[in-house]
């Protein structure tokens, strides 16, 4: 074992670094700072620089234009995106449709659908979840029912995450009511522009409408967007639903938000003539949440090691949801607590792109609550946390 | 030692047990909180004629009540319907001030005009930099002559963009965190110098950041002796944070109540999510602190009405809002999670009590402070 | 409501306060003080004098003995009792057999065992609990045949407490095979000192055996000790079961360990020149719990009120249990983080009557391990807590 | 970055593996700790024959090893089965200090006894009032002529009954808590005015206090330079707390594991307990706190072995044992609660690795004591 970097890991971690002081605009990096939403162009317009640099899939194989870097390096890479807050691209095409489309797409959809992923220029969200079905996600009720060269698509998908700015959904759809439910299951590509597609944005506690209920209203699907096999759908959605549990933790991010946090206590004023950072209390919470941090990213980094020596991402790597959630969720209180009565007022919109109006509230406390709020999904979706300890049980303990 | 409650005391949570479920169901709510106001002038003139608003007051006053005990007893109903209308800052907080301060016809006629629903008031006493604590006063009051000129910031000033007079907390002499030196004054809301920049809290209550710049006031508008008010402030607001620790309690059962009931109703893989023994336990864990929030809440109110000694008094205070901030963080996480996404959208009435508790769990000082506040004593 | 207590309630508690100041002897004060074991002779003394004054048993109808006080009476009495240290009786016979032959037992019966219990001259021990049975009772195997004017006991009892100072122990028995598991049980009474009882002792984490396993091996015992009707054992023991779930949360004896804590804290070094009490971290814990107990104690109060007021003990009370041991293991914990390295030392006999050599570790220190283990019982024992969350959520919550 | 195990360190793993199954089960262990010296001088010549003892050392002090990685590879094995022999003792801590301190021919000899399996040692650096400061010693070391003189009293010293020597922590100069000022000397555990009062920890570890009265040792006894040895006594300490770390790993897992079996074993109202989905979902928790735990003592000792600045280290060190401290509490309590009242008796072995775990968490600072540490720091 040995915890220091390689000369040549050294070297690419300071490439990294260069590469993100230059190209990473300050704008954006201001943005992030004040909590602000980065509009869909901007993250677009950073996945371009990515892009130009080669960069923008490193979790791809270098066929289809990954990086093919080392698991350290994309831990790296990873690390420094996080600590400077540039934002990942998201995650629907990038990480969730790409693979699925290289491992069962056609050469045809490989060909049409991969590079457009890579170089941001079309957009996906994601249609597994449905009304009233929750973690059962094998329940699903969206038909597709086969129509010469179509399906014709009928039901409902939500928890649409940016379902606004998609323009394509890959879906879950059952196509078989005869078998049991898993088995009736295909995966579809629909683009958003087919008529009989419409979306009801769905407000949160943060007053944001990031996620959409979807509607499908006799919508013609080709039947060349169709992944696979007919009825082998759950097969390939299960297979992504096991994968990519690392990078979840976020360990960077809880660096970056727990530096921000300590610099904001150190100048916030305890109401008795000290800073927050010098309050016993405060400053123990921290240590307790910069421990953890530790011990998460320390799991993360053996699940790492285990993956780099070929080991498939084992179902322990459900503990990286749990905690890295569990801990972000922490954080959020703490900020929250900090903020105090700062952090009372409802103006979301200040923290859109576009606001024009004066700041409500000193600095960007009246972000801490709209976060705390927004990030409690993080411990349900993705697989709850209650879905994620079944799974430890399962296959873990054998209980 | 005594637990049941007064006759007047079973009227009051029957009177307000009736409003809430004939008038005050969660879409009447949204469409409150969205008005220009953000709180019902309808609801509130009824709320005087139902003689709520008299509650904080002893009949000597012309009030009703004026227990800490009554108190609870009304907002734990007002927190199980998540009550939006101003009752913590005009009757408990800035009513609460002008009993216990002022006096004469000055204190009988402001009084008889609060409880009569003709009077919405507010009180400024936080600052920017004071956090939770109550002396930490920064904004001047300097006399001149017969007049006396505020210079200043408030923040989280609950109600101001309603009321017709705010009641400043303010320095007369003495360091930034001096106990001595602190008064409070009558301002009139639309007073020259005042603005108010207001705003709607998370929690659907209208709030304001309020900065005065060379207000005049006329002296007589000190409400007491000059640079005498903390104590009065202190124990005011201790009042109000066992009253809105009650209304948490509310919340609470309210969330707890939800909770059960849909997870006796909502199927995951073919089963009744409420027959998983894991959210069993964990709702039983919500109930038990449900429970304790309500104890340690009935406990303060108690102290308060009793002839515990003032220091006892105080801890019991910073005893109760610790304690329930934990059970706010604990029974509003759960009901989140268990209700699951739709848990976490604007529709529901379950993330506005979310957010309500959230609320109060910073209002006059979080567990933490509290915590320390109750060690320190 | 009214906090304050009445002008009778006030004189009574000045009588119980003065009585026990009188009359609790010194050295049992100081033996309670030290952590040490009052000896079982100690403990019938104490019974003695408190029978002699007409208080040996509150919770008694007065026909039986009993004190004929209020709730609030009882409450008071039962507080300066856990303030000052005195032990309550040991409870298998006031407290879970007593109110069962009251109930359930002919006159014979209760003349012959009642007038005992009350004067302390025959000590009881309970016969429920079977190996393996665990917290499923009903499922016990211990069988009693009919045979003449006697039933042949055989089989085995477990987690008898102070099985080794009984002079009688009451057991569920099996008395029909053929019938639901609950509906074939008796309630029979067991001299110890019939021939085929005997006893092995199990030593418990903190080294004492104050447990036993009971051996029967054909024992006979006449008729005349059933309670009530054959076979009906069940429902008499289920009633004992949800019964006196009160005065359970321990709040008297917490606190007047709080202010041993915190005596002892004040007079420990940090090993940085202050005491412990002056460290912000213990104090700021000793506080949750100082606040955590006084949550219990008007959820116990509360309850009280409620009993008064002629309503059941309900289900609710489940929570002073699971409230109460998981409080008092919180503050077991704390008074081994306190002491550190002085509760290491493993010398249980020094805490036990008769110890003649020179104590190890200074003070009391070393006795802080031995309750923290002895303790985490507290959880198991009674109805486990998980036990009690299940009746919470069936009769509280209907789920 | 690496995570890989050296040859070595799989060779050591799987030799007390073996070891432990062959011959080290819970009766074994029990008539161990219940024998007069409290370990067994045959396990202890054969963990000199297997090399483990000579693990703690550098090849270049004649050992096999000396890294931080080595010594978790092989305590957290320890900890699995429990192990009582006084490993942290007499190689850790006092061969540590030896390794570091001591120069020479005196060095190579007594490190060559140590390895070989001839030399008990103990360190007494813990005093009555001390607490878990290491710098807080009062424990004064007078030089006369060619000789030193010591007094005082010391606490906690593990394996001093079985000691050839003791290495005793004493002051030379500079007020109590002084970093400066700080010797060790060696002491002939028999050794004219050193009285050992002896007994067993809860944890089956034989432990003493030792009391020095007027102890004149020659000035040559000191090990490194006069009033110098705190950073030495700091390092080394650390490196133990991480041992000891890694040891409750290992004794935690085990824990875990047997929780887990009997689960899937033990009914209860005709079902195996282990389909509870409650106690399912606690036993997931105590298998993430275990993760948590492996994964910082991990963690702290590969930053032990890097390159990191020495704040870096001792950080590590704190948040490791730290960590660790509230992984005991959990995961031992809930293996205690989870098996019931057996769990609870003398007979069985989860009972006595729950009382390891709790005196591990005691060792060289607990939970709250490493927090406060690296919040300072």
């Amino acid at each position: 074992m040995d915890a220091d970097f390689t000369a040549e890991d050294l070297s690419f971690q300071e490439d990294v670094r260069t590469f993100l002081e230059n190209e990473f605009p300050e704008e954006y990096r201001s943005k992030i700072d004040a909590n602000k939403r980065l509009s869909k162009e901007e993250i677009v317009n950073w996945q371009k620089i990515l892009f130009a640099k080669g960069w923008a899939a490193p979790s791809w194989p270098e066929k289809y234009g990954g990086t093919g870097w080392s698991q350290i390096q994309k831990h790296i890479f990873a690390t420094e995106m996080g600590l400077i807050g540039a934002p990942e691209p998201v995650p629907f095409g990038m990480k969730m449709v790409a693979p699925i489309i290289m491992a069962y797409g056609s050469d045809e959809q490989k060909a049409r659908f991969l590079p457009d992923i890579l170089e941001s220029n079309v957009w996906w969200c994601q249609g597994y979840s449905e009304p009233n079905a929750g973690s059962d996600l094998a329940s699903l009720k969206t038909s597709a029912v086969r129509d010469g060269d179509h399906f014709i698509v009928n039901g409902a998908k939500t928890w649409n995450t940016y379902g606004q700015y998609a323009d394509w959904i890959f879906c879950l759809v059952r196509t078989d009511n005869t078998v049991k439910k898993q088995e009736g299951i295909s995966f579809l590509l629909i683009d958003m522009n087919t008529p009989g597609v419409t979306l009801r944005p769905i407000y949160l506690l943060d007053g944001h409408a990031e996620v959409n209920e979807v509607f499908f209203d006799d919508v013609k699907v080709p039947v060349e967007n169709l992944i696979g096999e007919e009825n082998k759908g759950w097969t390939y959605a299960k297979v992504l639903l096991t994968h990519e549990r690392t990078n979840i933790s976020g360990v960077p991010r809880g660096k970056r938000r727990l530096r921000a946090l300590k610099r904001i206590a150190a100048e916030t004023d305890d109401g008795f003539g000290n800073n927050m950072l010098e309050n016993h209390t405060f400053r123990n919470r921290v240590a307790d949440i910069e421990i953890e941090l530790k011990a998460l990213e320390y799991a993360e980094l053996r699940t790492l090691a285990s993956i780099s020596t070929g080991k498939a991402p084992g179902p322990e790597s459900s503990i990286l949801k749990i905690v890295g959630t569990e801990l972000a969720q922490r954080i959020d209180e703490i900020f929250v607590d900090l903020a105090g009565y700062l952090c009372l007022p409802f103006v979301p919109e200040q923290f859109e792109d576009g606001f024009q109006g004066d700041p409500v509230g000193p600095g960007n406390s009246a972000a801490y609550a709209l976060t705390y709020f927004n990030n409690r999904k993080a411990s349900i979706y993705g697989g709850s946390n209650e879905i994620q300890r079944n799974i430890i049980c399962k296959a873990v303990l054998g209980l | 030692m005594d637990f049941s409650y007064s006759e007047v005391q079973l009227m009051l949570q029957d009177s307000v047990q009736k409003f809430v479920q004939k008038s005050y169901d969660h879409d009447t709510r949204s469409k409150i909180v969205e008005s220009e106001d953000g709180f019902s002038k309808e609801n509130w003139q009824l709320f005087a004629e139902l003689g709520w608003l008299a509650v904080p007051f002893t009949e000597e006053d012309g009030g009703l009540g004026g227990s800490a005990v009554d108190l609870i007893v009304m907002m734990e109903e007002f927190g199980k319907a998540n009550l939006v209308e101003p009752f913590t800052a005009t009757a408990v907080l800035s009513g609460g001030l002008i009993a216990k301060l002022a006096d004469g016809e000055r204190k009988s006629q402001l009084l008889e005009q609060l409880v009569t629903g003709n009077l919405q008031l507010a009180c400024a006493y936080a600052e920017p930099g004071s956090r939770f604590n109550l002396s930490k006063v920064t904004t001047s009051a300097k006399t001149d002559g017969d007049e006396v000129i505020i210079n200043g910031s408030k923040i989280a000033v609950l109600n101001a963009s309603n009321a017709d007079q705010i009641l400043v907390v303010a320095r007369e002499s003495g360091a930034e965190t001096d106990e001595e030196g602190i008064s409070i004054f009558m301002v009139a809301a639309n007073a020259d110098g005042v603005s108010i920049s207001a705003f709607t809290n998370f929690d659907g209550k209208k709030s304001s950041e309020v900065n005065f710049a060379n207000v005049k006031v006329s002296a007589s508008n000190r409400l007491g002796a000059a640079g005498q008010a903390h104590a009065a402030l202190q124990k005011i607001v201790d009042r109000a944070t066992v009253g809105v620790s009650a209304e948490a309690v509310g919340a609470l059962e309210s969330l707890l109540q939800k909770t059960v009931e849909y997870s006796k109703t909502r199927k995951q893989f073919g089963t009744v999510i409420g027959t998983f023994q894991a959210l069993q336990h964990r709702m039983a864990d919500m109930f038990i602190e449900c429970q304790l929030a309500r104890s340690i809440v009935v406990m303060a109110a108690m102290q308060l009405d009793s002839s515990a000694s003032e220091l006892e008094q105080t801890k019991s205070v910073s005893a109760a809002k610790s304690r329930v901030g934990k059970a706010i963080r604990h029974v509003s996480q759960e009901a989140i999670q268990i209700h699951g996404g739709i848990g976490m959208t604007d529709e529901l009435d379950v993330g506005h009590l979310f957010k309500r508790v959230t609320a109060i769990d910073i209002m006059f000082g979080n567990a933490d402070y509290h915590t320390e506040r109750f060690a320190a004593l």
